[in-house]
């Protein structure tokens, strides 16, 4: 990987590390409310992915903030939504599980767990018919990977050969139930052996990932049809602000913590291009001023009118038509 | 032209003007759909266009919207209303809701059609209806097709449309014959006066109102009044100004559905009739519709379990009569 | 002690009395149910009967289907209400028809337990009620739990009964302390009169009756006159004959729901009144409801699109003061 | 396969097309009305799967009547189901696609495509923790074999390890639509790979379905957990009355009809028992006496009363109680 983009996903990383530490500080002073799932841990991953899925339709679910930066929605707007405010990138009406830019080609932030799997395949027929060859990716956990959609859509996806991405970001939990106790087996990749090619990534290897996730889309994109990858990652906080997460002990959170995917990040720009301590210290303060302004930005945005309430039921030419 | 065929031209009609159109679900391509509905369409327009699933229904509407979010106009068929039910979590909760939760963002200009009600000792897991379910649904635009002529002009409006649309059919009305007049401009919100009249407002829709057109004469034999039959046409949203124009006039109504009373969508126009109109009421509004019982398969507890013109005709002109008219 | 409490003691109870009780969903069992109603029973009962599941609410409710035709009294939890659209495949064709369409050889002693409703910014996929689409639904009992001491009552009767029943919980409620009195003979299909009054009938069930009992007051005081609340508690049946009671005395209804107002649940109450008891009836009856939005995050938008106690004052006041209170 | 058991198999096959084809002449007559779906050509695989797994418990589809008789319902009440008469086995509310009998331990007769999956891994859990060592079998179409239920159960019974046979009976359609335009591949079994044992059989072979099935029982019995059976099948009628059939070609039907299951197995008794065309023939005119018989009862059976309409909504002492 080049130093200019290992930077930038390092920078994203951070980024996205500091923007979850300010979400967690703002919604314990309830400046955000909610379910907020947040990401740390397995920035690396989410950073990694979308810069390396650059070109093509990104679906994923509510623990998206990060994925969302570092798509390139403003974290301003992203902090906003969390606030719940009109300047939010979804005018405050979706919150936190609900970031939606389809200028950057990105479809959420979806709540119901696999409900967004479908929706990707849907795109994925929609792109190959209209001739586009990027190709979609669907991100989704390991709990995702036992329900029905997420079945359908491998059987779909392969019989179709659509140009689909099937991203399992399998940080080992649902909630509080370790997955293993719920599947037959730990890897989810093993499910999706009978309908395409299958291949694992260390998610908390943000090089790693962007090369899998890069390859995996030449696949893609060279008309090999649907492709799974398996990422094995970690989140360091509970599954939402609500969850005291007491069902992993000690021990399992330092091993995991361990493998922490910004150090790794760092070591790789210290050893690969010399960066120094002071740089990096350059780039944290970078990732905070941005976040400190988009938090500040949030706070001092307006609410909405009470007016969109009713905005964006049905579409404005033919609710003023015809009601 | 039967209602099939009114619908089959609707969707061949957009498919032609438009190369975005696209319709999905089981046997719809080389089947041709189980009631015909999508006959002869993939010849015309090849199988990435005409689309057979899997039955899988949860994806048929998933990827439905996920063609809509890219750009598509598909047109899910599921084969019967009941099969609905494994998708309604891609209806309510994702084709209902994108458009409000992204802030308009996202538009899903998509279809899901599905014929349902009783049709012929199909029993209790293939004879249901859902307009109640889906009309309650904010984002969701439900048409209930009850007439060849309104089937044609709906369903173009609907494939056209960039809100999400369910359309309703009735399995017992796909081989009804009926004038389509391609030229008329149709307004799908708008609810069709099937017969005018002066005393009794009649609403109803699908192919109730067949039944209560058979039942009208008879009513109106034995009452000496004339009824004003309404079919509703849009079921969210209502056409509530044609309903008051007609309830001032008559100042009674009596809503007819297939449905099970308990719960039935009838209960809304009731109880709007009774909190909006209350000072216009002459008569109690009542509801005739089916009983609260699972669809049975004999014959004569099927029949028994719906509202038939015999019985729609005995019930009005009881409550008529015990109600000053 | 806390509704959860309540719950958690009814579920206890019925585990240890038989031992054909058990509990299936997602985080019921070592994590002790997201919003705690099984915690500790895993300890208690084991896993075999604490049984943690996959995410897949289809299998969650289909398999209790199955569970309950071999013999076992399977209680089904699902995280939220929304969730449960993935199941309603099984919930409606399945839990709900197999007695009637088995002729009753098959019976199904199952439950099926989840919150609904809106609670605090949680977006328009987790804030939905489903008690008009199920109440809707021949062969299930619906029973709402809107109070500590009939959700205690209420979910025993729903374990041990033979039939399929769909316990509806309240997301705000779950910390809503109250009284249980373990000895007291509750018959869970009887509405609760939470407060007797001679003017006004109001009618409601859940989260709603309290914020109908913090309207009250408000209300009492600037039309002078007094109001009956009822807590439904039986979603379907229904217990009409208490309404008809209050409705007898006080001549005026009120629903008050916290769904969208278009095809929500209290259009039948209001229906049932206007065609059963439009001679009692001194005033339109009126639904008090959600508007026809998906719920907004936003916390100001979110409160404008239900009832609160303020606008549910306001509003009967209005009502009460243009119709002759 | 012993004599008794090969005869008593044999009997059942020809009863069950027997019964078939008079229920498709009362259906053209009138007399049974709805979605009738025929089991013609498939009855090798029916009468040998139900034979085999004779204890424990079966879930199946609408295409249920041979397995019904072969179970041991009574042909009587199975045919006045069909005509819908109070004397059917689901006193003529259930009608052709919903037959059931606890006391055979058949539970339908389901007409949701894969619905009937999930209820079998519920039972199947049940009978584990009951103790009972039988388990359960289910038998669902390729087409079922595409959907989120189905995929799920895999899942779910894999991971609980329960005591279930899955038997996929593929006869190469779903109403008109072959199986391998909507899956990647023709044979199913591939999708339960990952999860189980998995084994095919010729199921126009009624006396290696037999052994199939037993074996496969006898793995459950051991406490091997779920196994996976697919049994290729061919149907020789339309889906159901209503289905003209025009999608498969005379050549393909005549291969089809070639590998005649009743055949197959007088060719069996034939060589290894000596039966005789006269041994046959009275087999024959057994099984035509005992369908001419239903038929004549359900014919003469009385309608249901009307109050039955409202029969079996809920259980009658709590609706007594209560309403
Ligand atoms: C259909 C559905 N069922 C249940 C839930 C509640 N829920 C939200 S997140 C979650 C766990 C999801 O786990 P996983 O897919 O591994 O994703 P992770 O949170 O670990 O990223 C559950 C059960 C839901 N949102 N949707
Ligand atoms: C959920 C659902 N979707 C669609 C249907 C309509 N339908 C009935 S049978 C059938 C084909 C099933 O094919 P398969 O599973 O192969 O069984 P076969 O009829 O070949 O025995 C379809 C689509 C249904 N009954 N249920
Ligand atoms: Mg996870
Ligand atoms: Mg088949």
């Amino acid at each position: 990987m080049n130093k200019l983009l290992a930077e930038e996903i390092y920078y994203n990383m951070v980024l996205g590390r500091t923007f979850e530490l300010a979400a967690k500080e703002h919604y314990m002073a309830g400046d955000i409310s909610g379910f907020l799932h947040l990401d740390i841990g397995q920035e690396g991953f989410s950073v990694a992915a979308m810069k390396a899925f650059e070109k093509g339709d990104v679906f994923t679910t509510y623990r998206e903030h990060v994925m969302a930066i570092a798509r390139g929605m403003d974290p301003r707007a992203v902090m906003a939504e969390l606030f719940g405010k009109a300047g939010g990138i979804s005018r405050g009406r979706g919150g936190s599980m609900h970031l939606f830019d389809p200028s950057h080609f990105f479809y959420g932030g979806d709540a119901i767990v696999g409900g967004q799997i479908p929706n990707a395949v849907g795109c994925a027929y929609a792109r190959k018919f209209q001739g586009s060859e990027d190709g979609v990716m669907v991100i989704f956990g390991d709990g995702a990977s036992n329900g029905g959609a997420f079945f359908e859509s491998l059987n779909i996806a392969s019989a179709q050969k659509l140009p689909l991405l099937f991203v399992c970001e399998n940080n080992g939990y649902a909630i509080g139930t370790k997955i293993t106790r719920v599947a037959p087996f730990e890897k989810q990749a093993k499910k999706a052996e009978p309908y395409m090619m299958t291949k694992e990534v260390d998610g908390m290897d943000a090089v790693a990932v962007y090369e899998a996730v890069r390859e995996a889309q030449e696949l893609i994109q060279a008309g090999h049809g649907p492709v799974f990858l398996e990422a094995m990652t970690c989140r360091y906080e509970g599954h939402s602000m609500s969850d005291p997460g007491t069902y992993r002990s000690k021990e399992e959170m330092g091993i995991c913590k361990s493998k922490d995917a910004i150090e790794r990040m760092e070591s790789y720009l210290k050893t690969m291009y010399g960066l120094t301590d002071t740089q990096l210290q350059g780039v944290q303060r970078r990732a905070q001023a941005t976040v400190d302004d988009a938090a500040a930005f949030a706070a001092a945005a307006a609410e909405p009118e009470l007016s969109e309430l009713f905005e964006d039921v049905f579409c404005k030419e033919r609710v003023n038509a015809s009601f | 032209m039967l209602y099939r065929e009114a619908l089959n031209r609707a969707i061949d009609e957009t498919m032609a003007a438009d190369g975005t159109v696209v319709v999905l679900g089981e046997d719809v391509g080389l089947y041709g759909g189980s009631y015909r509905v999508t006959e002869g369409l993939v010849a015309k327009y090849g199988e990435e266009r005409l689309i057979d699933t899997p039955i899988a229904e949860l994806s048929i509407v998933g990827n439905a919207v996920g063609m809509a979010m890219a750009g598509l106009r598909p047109v899910a068929e599921i084969m019967t209303a009941n099969f609905s039910l494994l998708a309604f979590d891609q209806i309510i909760n994702h084709m209902a809701k994108y458009r409000y939760m992204s802030a308009g963002k996202i538009a899903l200009p998509m279809v899901v059609r599905f014929p349902q009600g009783v049709s012929r000792q199909l029993a209790a897991q293939h004879s249901e209806s859902y307009e109640q379910m889906l009309s309650a649904v904010p984002g969701l635009i439900v048409l209930a097709a009850g007439d060849v002529n309104y089937a044609y002009h709906a369903l173009k409006y609907a494939i056209m449309s960039d809100d999400p649309v369910v359309f309703i059919e009735h399995e017992l009305l796909y081989n009804k014959k009926g004038e389509v007049d391609f030229d008329a401009d149709i307004d799908p919100f708008k609810a069709r006066i099937v017969k005018e009249g002066s005393d009794i407002t009649i609403v109803s829709y699908l192919k109730m109102v067949d039944d209560v057109m058979e039942a009208v004469p008879q009513v109106e034999k034995e009452l000496g009044k004339t009824c004003e039959v309404v079919d509703l046409c849009s079921l969210n949203p209502v056409d509530y100004k044609t309903l008051e124009a007609s309830l001032k006039k008559t100042g009674r109504i009596v809503v007819v559905e297939e449905d099970h009373k308990t719960g039935g969508y009838g209960a809304q126009i009731t109880s709007w009739a009774a909190e909006e109109m209350f000072y216009s009421l002459d008569a109690p509004p009542i509801r005739i519709a089916g009983e609260d019982v699972p669809i049975p398969y004999n014959r004569t507890l099927e029949l028994a379990a719906i509202p038939t013109p015999e019985k729609i005709a005995k019930r009005i002109a009881e409550w008529g009569k015990t109600n000053g008219l």
